[in-house]
């Protein structure tokens, strides 16, 4: 597969980390009464969808970014490549 | 004074090598100095590259020349860099701190890599067998940086001349990344 | 119809004319006591021990496409019972025992082969390790003998022991395990529930469930509605997207695991074996082709296909211990689904939802536990309650920090 | 002995002549010939035997197709099985063996198995051998498995070396034939960066096979000319010898080039090169297959496919008959007979499934318009057929055609469905082509000349319009379109005999009834069950066959009975060619540490740990067992001081505003009040709440901290923390940079150790107790102002520091300390005595940080804070992980003192039996210790902590091991910590 690194350009998927679903950004709050539940959800429970997926990659032999990867689970077409940090900004200025 | 020297080894012990039609040889004396942007710190990291270097900060993939073009910055990420310039010792860290003061965040990195030079006509087809990038002078001219995967090695390569690379790879692996590189050359000639 | 080496003598000198169908090819009824959704390897186990331990007849086996065409018919084909965890090893080595009965049992021949497992090991900790294993094993009534290097050289003389990256040190060998021929397992299990009465209902697709104040009444399907007081899902690789018709949200990612076979060679391999420090693992079919595997792709995927760098790395490790294969050649490969799940390990329970069971999360290691699988979601659906063996395959473990992670990486699917 | 089939014309060059062998038997060919042409021109029609009943085979095809001449080439560790004949390059010396047969080749006492071929019918093996249950595997299993398989592998290792490499392109050409010269040409001309790979050693594919004119010139002549063209263009790489076979996500596709396989010996340099190449659009000209038809004895050697017939007498100049036969259901056969009459060789027949004129006038033929053959004649080589209406002819080589399957294969590598057409009665390329693929020419189904080199010119075009380049590729080569009709003919009803479908697996017409009347209907079943397609052809001439007579006996559809999907490779790819480089001690890269030179001087023994080589013990003169060695290394350094080498610890530099909180984050403890110049000790849980990683980070500043990790988690530890940075807490100042290789690292232990670094340490920097006490840090100079960094941490247990220097100096540093250690004898210690040391003082490592184990396990529950944020600790409290009984480490002595602990031993309490329901737990680490004179050992056992001085067995089964233990405290030395802080 070949990742469009949003700074980097295409590359090979081979230099990057699989790590999951873009969720595992969203860590709950460890004070909220529900803590336990939340956790266990964000942790363990998937939506493993067939079809668009965002996910979790690492460039780990690139640029060490974090990037947050669209991508179709039945034919692995990459429709969007964002970088996770950006995301994750934008994701706690809606909270 | 001491009753014990200490003396620098380079991983390589200065390796030097020609072929038909390529060169190998270990760049010593190298430094290598990473700089961190500090979050919101961008401004300033670009004001003090201009005041000391007179140049830009790199973006990531790319790389930026002083204007005396004895130091070359490496665009490792959007918040990373790398100066790399000619260096004797260890106090290489000392000069990129004095020259950018409290811009930025700095870690030594000579020690961390090896660093090859492989040039020639053919270098580009005894890079062919273990780079993905594309070394196409068109695709990679110089003013770029590329960081992959190469033999199950990490190495950041980048154009210094034409037909001229720079390898940098781990200096614990050094020896095997050498390997490497022969086993290209000798597959190619 | 009985097979036996008579009838084949009998049938050939007749033309093979006189075979019967292996299963009927019957159109739905509108309802039944248990349906259970997939027909691979797990699902027909499952109807055929309903039927044959259970005595329950009046069953569907609802199958998308056609029967076995799941990871049953996809995988590498290795039987083993040699794990760690109590919450493991008396499943697998339940499983194991159905195997060693399972021809005669179902009268068609898997081909089970017990030509030995071998797990190699490269450093200290990964021996100290397999000791703290072989004794679970033993523990729970398991074969498992632990090999110095001499012993594994003396067993695979072709093993790389002299110019190896990673040099052996030993392994550890379950002289019960072996291979068996995936194919014949659905085929042998479809045989032998559509003759106690079970349909076998191909090309039909669940598109949902049939919900009334909260139980599950049945499945809706591409051939209409066919109720029933049970339904049993057992379609790992789409968990995912089937139990997502229920609304349910499962501790499973699917993932694409590749497999590889060899042109046929004249016998090479003793057995099974696996690789301790790269990703492979291999064995010899009784057509001659070596069958192997390694790691998963490690994305989310519901492909059946992978990609090149888990290729070469499978193959690496091949070289890496038996560098004598380097001119045979790679036949073909091909990609399986995994539910991979959140700790390595399978569920067989009851959902939140009245009369809807589960049976998934199998990961890579489906194939060996398809017996016990069978079993014990069987038991589970007769009884309502879990066989003694498959006590700890709760879907709320993970609430309860009930993990049974043999590999220890965690909540990270694509490691185990 | 003569090539008596060598006809003229023909491209090998005649004037060079190439020595050979074939089971001993000597021949000549000449250059240009494969071995199987080779073979034929010497009249060796019979080339191997069938994989079930052992029949005579001769080569069907004269391509990557070919199902039965399967040669074993070259000898000893070059020994390669299953080698097809039909693409094999000859050269000087070649040796090559049948296989598959006991006995002789021609006399295969194997071949039995075909007059009891009818009670081996497909999947008889599912229905018998399943009494008496033991006969399995020591009977019935074993002579399968003789019986199958192939080839033979000679059990060396392969002696030929193997490379990899990575191309790019805007237009990969898959295949030289004319639609991909033609699209090659075309994109070349445009300046488009262009790769065109063809399996053949002779760029062209048909052209060469067929008497076709382009440009007016033989279409040979001008692939020729176009292959000299491209080759001479810096933009285009004109790859002959290589395989596409596979097509993979995202315009990546596997390609094999075959280096030297044509040659007597590699010479030392790759054999093959196995190339991932980045396209940004491919174009798929692979062109087409054709099938045979089924009818009785179709299998017999010297029954043919008429393209190859065709392609042995115009591209080989050899005849593999005097008196050939043409069986054709489509107008390309007749090419055959009028091609071959014109190189005067004999035809003695045409007969054609069609009613009609004759396509063309035969000399000295007879025209069968309207015929069928029923059966063949000739057991090792046919020398007659009889035909349905009786008639017998006499032909000693037999030409057919069923009609051509396009090569659609890679076009289903993605699992794109192919497109059925009923015009030409086949599958061509679906709608969902893997992306950037188009298809042109034969393979999709654009057979006639003039077209398919259009077909390939528009191709490249649209490409290159695409990614915004201009076509300038010039005006497409002239060409006629021949006549190519056909008309769809399966099989020959009337055949009595066996008909064959897949012929390498003996797969026949009757086994497809059978497996229909067995309810073996799918496609997939079909395969399964008959093992059809299954085999090293992968059924490229049968399963069409196979799925026709399937669509009639159900009374469906072909394209409704489905297709089979394909899989990479299109074509087998050695296991040496995927692994590359990666073999034997190149498998994987090594790291070194810096003292490794000085350690091999010193003779240390080296363990693997991940990538790294460590030194594991220093053997000194006389020590005959690495106890002597290790107990000694253990005794100095406990008794004076010791120095190892802990390069290998992962080192991460931190820094930024909110370093401090960061780590406080991703540690359980707390590190925000860690005071500058002081190093903690921290444990990291996964968010699962198991312990991750352990190891102590230092505060250089207010915003600068430095972390160690074990040697294994340095890579995942960087990975978490850069998750936790980027996706966690985006707004925090913290920045991250590996320095594990930049600095060598040495632990200096024992009651001597600040004795010795005070010798190296310049004397600016005072590293008394009081100005630098236990958990201090600096940097500080070494040697007359080298930079270095100090730490007082131990892991022994006794008055210790790591000191490290820039890797550079690592080797004079070891040198220096070891110098200067001289008088209070100090000793170098390897991983072992590091071991024994670590397990004596009762700190956990590798064996009991599992993955599977919590802080409370450990007995480091009260360092997980509840007053903070931290990763792991809100789900470390789920109740499963916090039982009253849970499993505890302490440490573990034999009652009986003499006795050796097993590392892997389960605990059972006295008296219970051994049974997994009495487990307690495991003996994780032990060791002899030296101080104590005993035996020693780590482990985790239920409520550990709360059972010190009870009895209990450690449980060793798989050594037949069952002893007493006594439960102690795990720290065995030192309890107190005295000896860290004096």
């Amino acid at each position: 597969m070949i990742i469009n690194h949003p700074h980097l350009g295409p590359r090979d998927a081979q230099e990057f980390v699989y790590l999951g679903d873009a969720s595992l950004m969203d860590r709950p709050d460890w004070q909220d009464e529900n803590a336990a539940d939340n956790f266990h959800d964000y942790l363990y429970l998937r939506d493993n969808p067939d079809g668009e997926h965002r996910e979790l990659w690492y460039h780990e032999q690139g640029d060490r970014s974090w990037l947050v990867v669209t991508r179709n689970t039945l034919t692995h077409e990459i429709t969007r490549v964002e970088l996770a940090r950006d995301v994750a900004i934008a994701m706690r200025r809606r909270k | 004074m001491s009753e014990y020297t200490m003396t620098a080894l380079p991983a390589l012990g200065g390796y030097q090598a020609s072929f038909d039609g390529v060169t190998l040889q270990e760049v010593t004396a190298t430094a290598i100095v990473s700089i961190a942007i500090p979050l919101g710190g961008d401004d300033a990291m670009a004001k003090a590259l201009q005041d000391a270097y007179g140049t830009a900060i790199p973006r990531a993939g790319h790389t930026s020349l002083a204007n005396d073009g004895a130091t070359r910055f490496l665009g490792m990420s959007s918040e990373q860099m790398f100066a790399v310039f000619d260096h004797a010792g260890a106090h290489a860290l000392d000069v990129i701190a004095g020259n950018l003061k409290d811009a930025g965040y700095y870690t030594l990195q000579s020690d961390n890599w090896v660093a090859l030079r492989i040039s020639g006509p053919r270098s580009r087809d005894a890079l062919e067998r273990i780079c993905p990038i594309d070394l196409n002078s068109a695709a990679f001219p110089q003013g770029k940086v590329a960081r992959t995967t190469m033999e199950h090695l990490g190495v950041i390569i980048y154009p210094d001349d034409t037909d001229s690379f720079i390898l940098l790879s781990g200096s614990s692996s050094a020896g095997s990344f050498l390997h490497a590189l022969e086993t290209s050359i000798h597959n190619i000639l | 119809m009985g097979y036996s080496g008579w009838k084949v003598i009998w049938q050939g000198l007749t033309g093979n004319t006189g075979w019967k169908p292996a299963w009927r090819e019957p159109d739905p009824k509108p309802s039944y006591d248990v349906i259970i959704v997939g027909a691979g390897g797990h699902g027909l186990a499952a109807a055929y021990y309903l039927a044959k331990e259970f005595g329950i007849t009046n069953v569907a086996v609802i199958e998308k496409g056609w029967l076995g065409s799941g990871n049953i018919g996809r995988n590498t084909t290795i039987i083993r019972s040699n794990y760690l965890l109590p919450g493991n090893e008396p499943f697998y080595e339940f499983s194991m025992k159905l195997w060693e009965g399972l021809e005669q049992d179902f009268n068609y021949n898997a081909m089970v082969s017990q030509r030995g497992i071998l797990n190699l090991c490269h450093s200290d900790p990964q021996r100290d390790a397999f000791n703290r294993r072989g004794n679970s094993m033993r523990l729970a009534g398991a074969d498992a003998v632990l090999l110095d290097a001499d012993g594994v050289r003396e067993m695979c003389p072709f093993l790389d022991f002299d110019n190896a990256r990673f040099p052996i040190k030993g392994g550890i060998l379950q002289p019960r395990g072996g291979t068996v021929r995936h194919d014949a397992v659905a085929w042998g299990y479809a045989r032998g529930a559509d003759s106690q009465g079970v349909d076998i209902i191909q090309n039909c697709e669940v598109t949902g469930f049939v919900m009334e104040s909260g139980v599950c009444m049945g499945v809706e399907t591409n051939r209409g509605t066919i109720r029933a007081k049970k339904v049993g899902v057992a379609v790992a690789g789409s968990s995912g997207r089937v139990m997502a018709k229920a609304g349910m949200r499962l501790p499973i990612e699917s993932h694409v695991l590749q497999a590889f076979v060899t042109e046929g060679l004249k016998p090479v391999l003793p057995g099974v074996i696996t690789f301790g420090a790269g990703h492979f693992y291999v064995s010899q079919s009784d057509k001659g082709g070596l069958v192997f595997g390694g790691d998963i792709d490690g994305y989310n995927t519901y492909a059946q296909r992978g990609n090149l760098p888990v290729v070469e790395d499978v193959c690496e490790g091949g070289m890496a211990i038996m560098p004598m294969i380097g001119r045979t050649r790679l036949l073909r490969s091909w990609g399986g689904i995994m539910d991979m799940s959140m700790d390595g390990s399978p569920f067989i329970d009851k959902t939140h939802i009245d009369g809807l069971y589960f049976n998934g999360g199998w990961c890579y290691g489906g194939f060996k536990a398809t017996p016990a699988s069978g079993f014990c979601f069987a038991h589970l659906l007769a009884k309502d309650e879990p066989h003694p063996t498959a006590t700890k395959y709760r879907l709320d473990r993970f609430r309860r920090g009930a993990m049974i992670d043999e590999k220890g990486v965690g909540a990270q699917p694509n490691l185990h | 002995m003569t090539q008596k089939n060598r006809i003229t014309g023909g491209l090998v060059d005649r004037s060079t002549t190439l020595n050979f062998s074939f089971n001993g038997n000597r021949f000549q060919g000449h250059p240009g010939d494969t071995l199987a042409s080779a073979l034929l021109a010497n009249g060796q029609i019979m080339m191997g035997r069938s994989f079930k009943y052992h029949r005579p085979r001769g080569a069907l095809s004269a391509g990557s197709e070919e199902p039965n001449a399967l040669v074993q080439l070259r000898k000893g560790s070059h020994q390669e099985p299953n080698t097809r004949a039909t693409v094999a390059e000859l050269f000087e010396g070649l040796e090559a063996t049948s296989q598959n047969h006991r006995g002789s080749l021609e006399n295969d006492f194997m071949e039995i198995t075909d007059l009891f071929s009818r009670f081996l019918s497909a999947g008889f093996y599912y229905k018998t051998f399943m009494w008496p249950k033991s006969f399995w595997e020591k009977v019935y299993e074993p002579i399968i498995r003789h019986s199958a398989g192939l080839g033979r592998i000679s059990f060396e290792p392969d002696p030929d070396i193997y490379d990899k490499g990575f191309l790019h392109c805007d237009l990969l050409v898959i295949g030289g034939g004319p639609a991909g010269l033609s699209a090659a040409l075309a994109a070349g001309r445009s300046g488009a960066r262009v790769i065109i790979a063809d399996e053949d050693f002779m760029i062209g594919g048909r052209l060469n096979a067929e008497t076709l004119e382009v440009d007016g010139i033989s279409g040979s002549e001008w692939a020729a000319r176009a292959a000299v063209e491209l080759a001479a263009m810096d933009n285009v790489r004109l790859m002959a010898r290589t395989t596409v076979y596979g097509a993979y996500d995202h315009g990546i596709y596997g390609a094999l080039e075959r280096v030297t396989d044509h040659l007597v010996t590699s010479n030392g340099k790759p054999r093959q090169i196995l190339w991932r190449v980045y396209s940004r659009r491919a174009v798929l000209c692979a062109g087409a297959t054709e099938r045979p038809i089924a009818f009785g004895n179709n299998d017999r050697p010297g029954v043919m496919l008429a393209g190859a017939v065709r392609a042995y007498a115009n591209r080989w100049g050899v005849s593999p008959g005097k008196r050939v036969a043409i069986f054709t259901n489509n107008d390309d056969g007749w090419r055959t007979a009028s091609d071959l009459s014109r190189q005067g060789v004999n035809i003695s027949a045409v007969i054609d499934t069609r009613d009609g004129e004759p396509r063309a006038q035969i000399p000295g033929a007879t025209i069968a318009m309207g015929g069928r053959v029923m059966d063949t004649r000739g057991r090792k080589a046919i020398h007659s057929i009889k035909l349905v209406d009786g008639r017998t002819i006499d032909a000693d080589c037999l030409a057919v055609s069923g009609g051509w399957n396009p090569n659609i294969h890679l076009t289903g590598h993605q699992r794109g469905r192919p497109a059925w057409r009923e015009d030409i009665s086949t599958f061509v390329p679906g709608q969902d082509l893997p992306a950037g693929m188009s298809v042109a020419g034969a393979a999709n189904g654009t057979f006639t000349l003039a077209a398919a080199l259009a077909e390939g010119h528009a191709a490249s075009d649209r490409a290159l319009s695409d990614l915004g380049m201009t076509p300038k590729g010039g005006d497409i080569a002239k060409a006629e379109d021949e006549a190519a009709n056909v008309t769809a003919f399966w099989h020959v009803s009337e055949s009595k005999a066996r008909a064959w479908l897949d012929q390498q697996n003996d797969v026949t017409v009757k086994d497809i009834k059978l497996a229909h009347r067995e309810s073996f209907r799918s496609v997939e079943h079909l395969k399964r069950y008959t093992t059809l397609g299954m085999a090293t052809d992968q059924g490229k001439t049968a399963n069409m066959l196979a799925l026709a007579l399937m669509a009639e006996c159900t009374g469906k559809t072909i394209p409704e009975t489905g297709t089979t999907i394909f899989r990479p490779p299109y074509t087998p790819i050695p296991m040496g060619a995927l692994a590359g480089r990666s073999r034997g001690k190149d498998f994987r890269p090594y790291r070194l540490t810096p003292s490794h030179k000085w350690a091999e001087e010193q003779g240390a023994i080296f363990v693997t740990t991940g990538m790294w080589l460590r030194s594991q013990w220093f053997p000194q003169p006389g020590e005959t067992h690495w106890r002597e060695s290790v107990d000694r290394e253990v005794a100095a350094t406990r008794g004076s001081v010791g120095i190892c080498d802990v390069t290998t610890l992962g080192k991460i530099d931190i820094q930024g505003r909110d370093a401090a909180e960061f780590l406080n984050k991703v540690y359980v403890n707390g590190f925000a009040t860690l005071d500058v110049g002081k190093v903690r000790y921290g444990l990291m849980l996964r968010e699962d709440g198991m312990a991750m990683d352990d190891g102590t980070t230092a505060r250089l500043g207010k915003n600068h901290f430095v972390m160690t990790t074990t040697t294994a988690n340095a890579g995942p530890v960087f990975r978490h923390m850069e998750f936790c940075r980027q996706c966690l807490w985006p707004d925090m100042d913290v920045h991250l940079i590996s320095t594990t290789d930049g600095w060598a690292q040495f632990a200096v232990a024992g009651p001597n150790a600040r004795k010795l670094l005070q010798k190296v340490v310049d004397s600016d920097h005072s590293i008394t107790n009081e100005d630098f006490p236990f958990m201090a840090c600096g940097e500080i100079t070494v040697c007359g102002g080298t930079t270095a960094r100090l730490f007082r941490i131990s892991f022994s247990g006794e008055l210790a520091y790591e000191i490290a220097v820039p890797a550079r100096y690592g080797d004079s540093l070891i040198r220096a300390l070891m110098a200067a250690g001289e008088e209070f004898n100090v000793v170098a210690y390897g991983t072992e005595a590091l071991g024994v040391m670590r397990i004596e003082k009762g700190h956990a490592a590798g064996n009991e940080l599992t993955g599977q184990t919590t802080a409370a396990n450990l007995g480091m529950g009260r360092m997980v804070s509840k007053k903070k944020d931290c990763i792991g600790n809100v789900l470390s409290e789920r109740p499963a992980l916090n039982q009253d009984d849970d499993l505890r480490l302490v440490g573990f002595k034999p009652v009986n003192k003499s006795e050796a602990l097993a590392s892997g031993a389960h605990f059972i309490a006295r008296g219970k039996s051994a049974v997994m329901a009495n487990d307690e737990g495991w003996m994780s680490s032990v060791t002899f210790s030296p101080e104590l004179g005993h035996s020693i050992g780590l482990g985790f056992i239920k409520s550990g902590q709360e059972r010190m001085g009870e009895i209990v067995r450690a449980v060793d089964l798989v050594h037949n091991k069952d002893i007493e233990v006594e439960i102690v405290s795990p720290h065995f030395i030192d309890p107190e910590g005295d000896r860290l802080r004096v």
